[in-house]
């Protein structure tokens, strides 16, 4: 028997989760939205606790989860820092947003800093298309960005 | 909660409603009625109309000047972001575009005590259908 | 209360300020003041008027007089002739183009009826969070109407009779969409509305939904009515929280009214709206993916037919509409099909909202008449391009749609004339871009951006978008030949030839539409190895003028890699193996003596 | 019916409504490539995602090109099927597949049996246009399977079998775009999933993307080790394919031929798996007898129905899926398994080799049983009763390395002891047949009657769940069939819901049973191959003067020499085994 290791508490929360969804397997989708609320992200141990609940396959929670590109396996920052990359942001000079936000965190797209403050992802289009370029940290949305207002964003979460 | 059983329900609602606004429109008493309406939608949040709303809500009580502040969608001027739409009693609606707290403190001062305009209204470029 | 008699409003947007528009104000403000009429006439500086081909504009209120192309000189004139003696200043006049006819009064101008609100009409009016603002504005009323005065068949005839075509790109009759599905037997049918915008650069589907949610809810519910569903679904990004939460509370309001829920307004229909969350993939935009999605799977689409209307959402009959779509149902419904076909062009009816946006001064939401052309919407509402830069393309219809150029300025916008000029409508995405943009560069963006979306279920777009990309890369890297170009071309037309969906079939359109127009720009590229916007950076070159540089050190000082060397008040020289063409030295040499070659 | 007319290729075509291109192309005539569409008719088994694109045509008045095989023929329609806009987006479609593709053909095991390599050959690809990233992804490699996903076009026929057909849900497509792939959950290896090894996703791989573990070198070494004594067994159904691999017509029975093959490749035994399959019988069929006569005495203790076990896919599947009715299959092991269990002390003794000098290979049509030879409850001492196990394909490579001309050998008989069966043992190699043997015998035993009728053509056919009453002399027995695991679930989930109300069930992991086994001869979508091979070994059970495992001369003196008798004390600890719960529990870690 192989073992799953998620605190007993978290477990218990998760399957009141997929409960209120009656356990539905259609009901996926949410259900993973709602257990990465939870937990942050999703881990290997969450997927299998949800395909259990809903009578599927891990390989089809897991299947949905590589899809879908606002879940992630990986734990993310705790700020997490998401740097539009929609067309009006591109044009407006998004990539140098970027390489300001690695300059400045030391790490690359997709990482997390050291400390577990940080972590860098690109999303596509927050529809805040007037603001470009538009970074999110959390749920805040910063636009009219500048490659020097990248200091002073993450100066005000280095606290 | 009010239900709406009947296509005369809802006729009657709206007329109340009507009623309701067009009293505050042609009220006796206009200086107490100024209509404030800020653009809320993510574009207008991002860039400070939260702030924005409050401090016109905080400020205008504290200077005894009694207004309806509301929260609309958005108006369009994505570029101009926080938008406020300012209606004096009797007075076509203004709208002011990059308003951050000092810009509402003199929209206060100038426009809503005196009836100054003040820097960076936008022009309105549209016309919406009436209903 | 009002202070003063009289206000000047001047344009103080970035293309009239280029033009003096500052120096204009100065000098209005100086004479007024020397005149004592300060007391009196307020001079204001205001936000773009979107008339950008004639400003600086002054505007006199209250009698909404309207000069174009003022400058510091003709300050005087407007000022003893129009504030003290009330004579008009006919020639600083605008000068209506077809009956070359002076305007006086700006009411009258063509110019603001170029913008219609009837999708966005609530937006920035009422208050999205109380549905009494809502019902105040007429809401609900078209759905009541449907309930007591009409059969399913009269409304359905009625949206075919307006021409209302699907707002999501693909340009469907809506009323011919909502007959199909009314057909189809079934015990249990939904209706889905589309919320997953996901083509960057659009976001009016957001802005109606946080600004006007009822006529959302409005609209799905007379669609319930006329194929006889009484579920509801919305698919919306779950990247949009506060469109969602305004969405959530105005189903309770519904609810709560009784105009969602059973038996709504005393009859015997019955309809409820659930949500359902997108976790980002562009290619639930597709109808077939986006019930997938809904149905707890992997949003992979699937072949039409059978389409949704016959077998869609857990195989049961689907009617998918887009959000701008249903915000245009409840008007049509109260004012007729007649008012509604009468706007727009023959094939293409009423309005269409765009997110305005790129290298423009007025980045925004804008609703016109279909038909308008190109250059109306740019110059005329956009208030033109950024910092005087020129003009280049403009790109429609997002990942799926085309650059479009100067020469299809004015071309009337609507579903037929964007396709036969490659491009496409596509949700309303409108990106403008100026000569600094590379279009090799934007074809490579659009097709990252496919290559990244794809779902992959089919070979063309899996693996043949994925060498499109490369080529370009291979392009913007200064190793091309024209062999890549005949070999772009070729692969575009087979991916567009036989991709499974819509996002694949269309995926090319980038690509083909810029060499199109751009054929030039790809070809420097391969036999010049020159990107004339300066954007491709392997083909940019940082070098130091000898006779310019002064020594100072400063572009060496900001070298982040230490490509520059030279003594204090020495030549500098940059070495091009170590260079990563940041910039940096550009920017801080004094002495422009740091060119880009 | 209705139908319709259609212009494919200037010729008008008169087809049933609701047939698509691909189908009414077939019926003239017309060969339409295809790559990811499969279509199993005879099992009712289609896979058409519409996903590779191989298969696009010009239909008239449409704007793009329509893959034949999901597009439904409509009245007035024209299909033009190969003019050059078809022909050459065709090959630029596959191009693109071949770009993204490894071009080591001359040493990939599928080489000469691979649908992409054939393609690419039919289309006359000399040159692929097309550069840049390929995708590349960690090998696999699990006691049965190997995933060398670099291989894999998409065309999602594994993943189809594994969740629709099999229902086993360990593979599903995973990432998006080109990241995308067809893997097990977390991308993690086969051998941490609920792999069954049926290997069905091998059987319809077009590519060698899924291929199983290769044997043969192993084979050959321990034949040319002069201290070890090699003997080999061939299970039913492989006699009835082998042929296939030599170009003879699918369902030529070559168990001769065959015999004499591994007589020449140097096995000092050649035995047959059929001998053990009786010997399944008397175990399997005895404690059927027991459990019914017990339950009918009013025993409730005893589970009901009994379900069979010689299938080592369906033993995974419910060691993983159903752990709580692990008590309800016979314990009786495989007949692979006995025939070990029997060679490595019975026979050994007999030959006086120690059991670590013998070594026993398996020919059998399944790539389970490579993984079922390697359990632990298999072995003695570390030293397993089946050494190895290859299958129908492995065989056929051995033969051709080996230089030995099949076609032309003569016919020749398996050895003694181990290697006489009845027609009983036969049909064990189809679905159905291992319950129709159990009843020959069960029947026999029960009433001490003789049986009238031996074929039970009420067990034999292809629909996937078959239920069927045997008078047993007054005494209805009502008998359960089902395969493919998929079917089988249906099963067990009456069972668990206890709506069953069957006595004894046969299940069988793969469509056909070991017919249509991961092991077997690759089909390449044509399915009337595996009912042809039914066919053969009907007729091969027809053709045994014994037909009915208990008459086994050789089972009988088996029984009066060494192990007394069934379900005996030594039977027990030879033939039976247990079942584990495999299942992944959720256990809380503070």
């Amino acid at each position: 028997m192989a073992t799953i290791k998620l605190s007993a508490d978290k477990i218990d929360e998760l399957k009141d989760v997929c409960k209120s969804f009656n356990n539905e397997k259609g009901e996926l989708i949410n259900v993973l939205h709602k257990a990465q609320g939870i937990f942050g992200y999703l881990p290997a141990e969450v997927q299998e606790i949800i395909a259990k609940e809903l009578n599927i396959s891990v390989a089809h929670v897991y299947g949905v989860v590589s899809f879908y590109s606002f879940f992630t396996m990986l734990p993310k920052g705790e700020h997490p820092i998401s740097i539009c990359l929609g067309t009006a942001c591109y044009v407006r000079g998004a990539e140098k947003i970027i390489e300001e936000f690695k300059r400045v965190l030391n790490i690359a797209v997709g990482e997390t800093t050291n400390d577990g403050k940080f972590s860098l992802a690109c999303l596509r289009c927050v529809g805040a298309c007037g603001l470009a370029p538009v970074v999110l940290v959390g749920d805040k949305v910063y636009g009219r960005l500048s490659p020097d207002s990248v200091k002073d964003i993450v100066a005000e979460y280095s606290k | 909660m009010t239900q709406v059983k009947s296509l005369a329900d809802l006729r009657r609602i709206k007329e109340n409603l009507q009623g309701k606004m067009s009293l505050r429109e042609n009220s006796n008493n206009p200086e107490s009625l100024v209509q404030i309406r800020v653009a809320m939608a993510t574009c207008g949040i991002a860039s400070g109309a939260k702030q924005v709303m409050e401090f016109f809500i905080e400020e205008l009580d504290k200077r005894n000047i009694q207004a309806v502040v509301t929260q609309t969608g958005c108006m369009g001027y994505c570029f101009a972001e926080p938008t406020v739409e300012i209606t004096l009693p009797g007075q076509a609606p203004v709208v002011y575009g990059y308003v951050d707290i000092n810009k509402a403190d003199s929209i206060i001062e100038k426009y809503i005590k005196n009836g100054e305009l003040v820097d960076g209204i936008i022009p309105v470029n549209y016309e919406t259908i009436q209903k | 209360m009002a202070k003063y008699k009289m206000h000047l409003l001047v344009c103080g947007g970035t293309a009239c300020h280029a033009s003096e528009s500052e120096r204009l104000l100065d000098t209005l403000k100086t004479i007024i003041a020397d005149k004592g009429l300060d007391s009196e006439v307020q001079v204001i500086a205001t936000g773009c008027f979107g008339f950008c081909e004639k400003g600086p504009i002054v505007k006199v209120m209250p009698d909404n007089t309207f000069y174009t192309q003022v400058t510091p000189d003709d300050a005087r004139e407007i000022i003893e002739e129009h504030i003290i003696k009330g004579r008009k200043v006919n020639r600083l006049l605008y000068l209506n183009p077809e009956s070359k006819e002076h305007v006086s009064d700006s009411k009258h101008m063509g110019f603001y009826k170029k913008q219609l609100r009837i999708a966005l009409r609530n937006c920035g009016f009422i208050d999205p969070e109380n549905i009494d603002e809502y019902i105040s504005r007429d809401g609900y009323e078209a759905l009541a109407k449907c309930l007591t005065e009409m059969t399913p068949q009269q409304v359905i005839e009625l949206m075919k009779k307006s021409g209302l075509r699907g707002r999501g790109g693909g340009g469907f009759p809506t009323g011919l969409k909502w007959e199909i599905t009314s057909k189809s037997v079934s015990d249990i049918k939904y209706v889905v509305c589309n919320a997953d915008e996901g083509d960057p650069g659009a976001f009016m589907d957001r802005s109606i939904l946080e600004g006007d949610p009822h006529s959302v809810i409005e609209a799905m519910a007379i669609c319930g009515y006329c194929i006889g569903a009484s579920n509801g679904l919305v698919y919306i990004r779950a990247e949009y929280p506060l469109a969602i939460d305004r969405l959530k509370i105005a189903i309770k309001q519904a609810r709560e009214y009784g105009l969602l829920g059973n038996g709504i307004l005393g009859t015997g229909f019955n309809f409820d709206i659930e949500l359902r969350y997108g976790a980002g993939a562009f290619v639930c935009g597709e109808e077939t993916a986006l019930i997938h999605s809904m149905e707890g799977k992997r949003g992979e689409p699937t072949m039409k037919p059978p389409f949704p209307s016959v077998s869609g959402y857990f195989e049961k009959p689907t009617n998918v509409n887009n959000v701008e779509t249903f915000a245009n149902v409840p008007v049509i419904i109260n004012k007729g099909a007649e008012w509604y076909s009468a706007i727009g062009s023959e094939k293409s009816k009423g309005t269409k909202v765009f997110a305005l946006a790129g290298k423009i001064n007025n980045v925004g939401l804008i609703e016109v008449p279909m038909g308008t052309t190109l250059r109306e919407v740019i110059y005329e509402i956009g208030g033109g391009i950024r910092n005087g830069k020129k003009f280049k393309a403009v790109q429609t219809g997002g990942p799926s749609g085309g650059c479009l150029t100067e020469k299809h300025l004015d071309t009337p916008i609507d579903y037929d004339n964007l396709i036969a000029s490659g491009s496409m409508m596509g949700s309303g995405g409108m990106i403008v871009m100026d000569e600094d943009d590379c279009m090799v560069s934007v074809a490579k963006f659009y097709l990252e951006f496919t290559v990244e979306e794809s779902c992959g279920k089919c070979t063309p777009c899996r693996i043949g978008n994925k060498r499109l990309h490369e080529i370009l890369d291979k392009l913007t890297k200064g190793n091309g030949t024209m062999e890549d170009i005949d070999r772009l071309k070729n692969l575009s037309k087979v991916i567009k030839d036989t991709a499974l969906c819509g996002l694949g079939q269309t995926s090319p359109n980038p690509v083909l539409s810029t060499i199109d127009n751009f054929l030039d720009e790809y070809v420097e590229h391969v036999t010049e190895k020159k990107c004339r916007a300066g954007q491709c950076k392997a083909l940019m070159q940082y070098t130091i003028i000898p006779d310019n540089c002064v020594g100072c050190t400063a572009c060496a000082r900001n070298c982040p890699v230490n490509a520059i060397s030279g003594e204090r008040k020495g030549i500098h020289t940059i070495n091009q193996e170590v260079c990563i063409k940041c910039g940096a030295c550009l920017e801080k040499c004094k002495f422009n003596a740091v060119v880009i070659k | 019916m209705e139908t319709i007319k259609i212009n494919i290729d200037n010729k008008i075509v008169e087809v049933e409504k609701g047939t698509t291109i691909l189908q009414a192309a077939k019926k003239f005539g017309i060969h339409i490539p295809t790559l990811c569409h499969l279509h199993l008719h005879d099992l009712n088994i289609e896979n058409k995602p519409a996903g590779c694109r191989i298969c696009v045509v010009e239909v008239a008045g449409r704007k793009n090109l329509a893959p034949a095989c999901v597009t439904e023929c409509m009245d007035g329609m024209v299909v033009n099927t190969h003019n050059i806009r078809v022909l050459n987006a065709r090959k630029t479609v596959l191009e693109l597949i071949l770009s993204d593709h490894p071009t080591d053909c001359l040493i990939c095991s599928k080489n000469g049996n691979c649908e992409l390599q054939s393609m690419a050959q039919e289309f006359g690809v000399r040159e692929i246009h097309f550069e840049g990233e390929k995708s590349t992804y960690r090998e696999d490699t699990s006691p049965a399977i190997i995933r060398d996903v670099d291989k894999c076009i998409m065309c999602r026929r594994c993943e189809m079998m594994c969740n629709e057909v099999q229902t086993v849900g360990v593979l599903s497509a995973v990432n998006r775009g080109f990241m995308s792939v067809v893997a097990p959950a977390f991308e993690m290896n086969l051998d941490h999933s609920v792999c069954t090894y049926c290997g069905q996703c091998v059987a319809v791989c077009p590519t060698g993307a899924l291929t199983e573990v290769d044997h043969t070198n192993a084979v050959i070494r321990a034949l040319a080790d002069p201290d070890k004594t090699v003997i080999v067994q061939t299970a039913p159904a492989v006699r009835a394919a082998l042929g296939e691999e030599f170009g003879l017509e699918p369902g030529t029975l070559v168990t001769g031929k065959m015999a004499a093959a591994l007589r020449r490749l140097g096995f000092n035994y050649v035995f047959d798996t059929d001998f053990a399959a009786d010997l399944t019988i008397m175990e399997e069929g005895t404690e059927l007898l027991d459990r019914l006569n017990r339950h009918l005495n009013g025993d409730k203790s005893v589970a009901l129905p009994i379900l069979t076990s010689c299938c080592p896919g369906w033993v995974n599947f419910f060691e993983h899926q159903f752990p709580e009715m692990r008590d309800i299959p016979s314990t009786a092991r495989s007949p692979q398994q006995m025939f070990g269990a029997i060679a490595k002390t019975y026979f050994a003794e007999k030959l006086n080799v120690k059991r670590e000098n013998l070594v026993v290979v398996s020919v059998m049509p399944c790539l389970a049983k490579k993984f079922e030879c390697q359990r632990d409850e298999f072995k003695t001492n570390g030293n397993p009763d089946v050494d190895y196990s290859i299958s129908t394909r492995e065989l056929a490579h051995l033969i051709k390395q080996l230089n030995i001309s099949f076609n032309e050998l003569p016919e020749e008989d398996f050895d003694h002891p181990l290697g006489e069966s009845t027609g009983a043992a036969v049909i064990f190699g189809t679905t159905g047949g291992v319950i129709e043997a159990a009843v020959r015998t069960a029947y026999e035993v029960q009433t001490g009657k003789k049986l009238q009728k031996i074929d039970f053509e009420e067990l034999r056919g292809m629909e996937f769940i078959r239920e069927a009453t045997i008078d047993f002399d007054g005494l209805p027995i009502r008998i359960g069939i089902a395969h493919g695991l998929g079917n089988a679930r249906k099963l067990l989930e009456d069972i668990k819901a206890g709506k069953s109300e069957f006595h004894a069930i046969e299940i069988m992991a793969c469509p056909g049973g070991c017919i249509g086994g991961g092991g077997q001869p690759l089909h390449h979508g044509d399915s009337s191959i595996i009912k042809a091979r039914q066919k053969a070994i009907y007729a091969e059970d027809a053709s045994k003067t014994i037909r009915k495992s208990h008459e086994n001369p050789y089972i009988i003196q088996l029984y009066k020499e060494f192990l007394g008798k069934p379900c005996g004390e030594l039977s027990h600890h030879l033939l039976h085994t247990h079942y584990f719960d495999k299942s992944k529990e959720i256990s809380v870690v503070e």
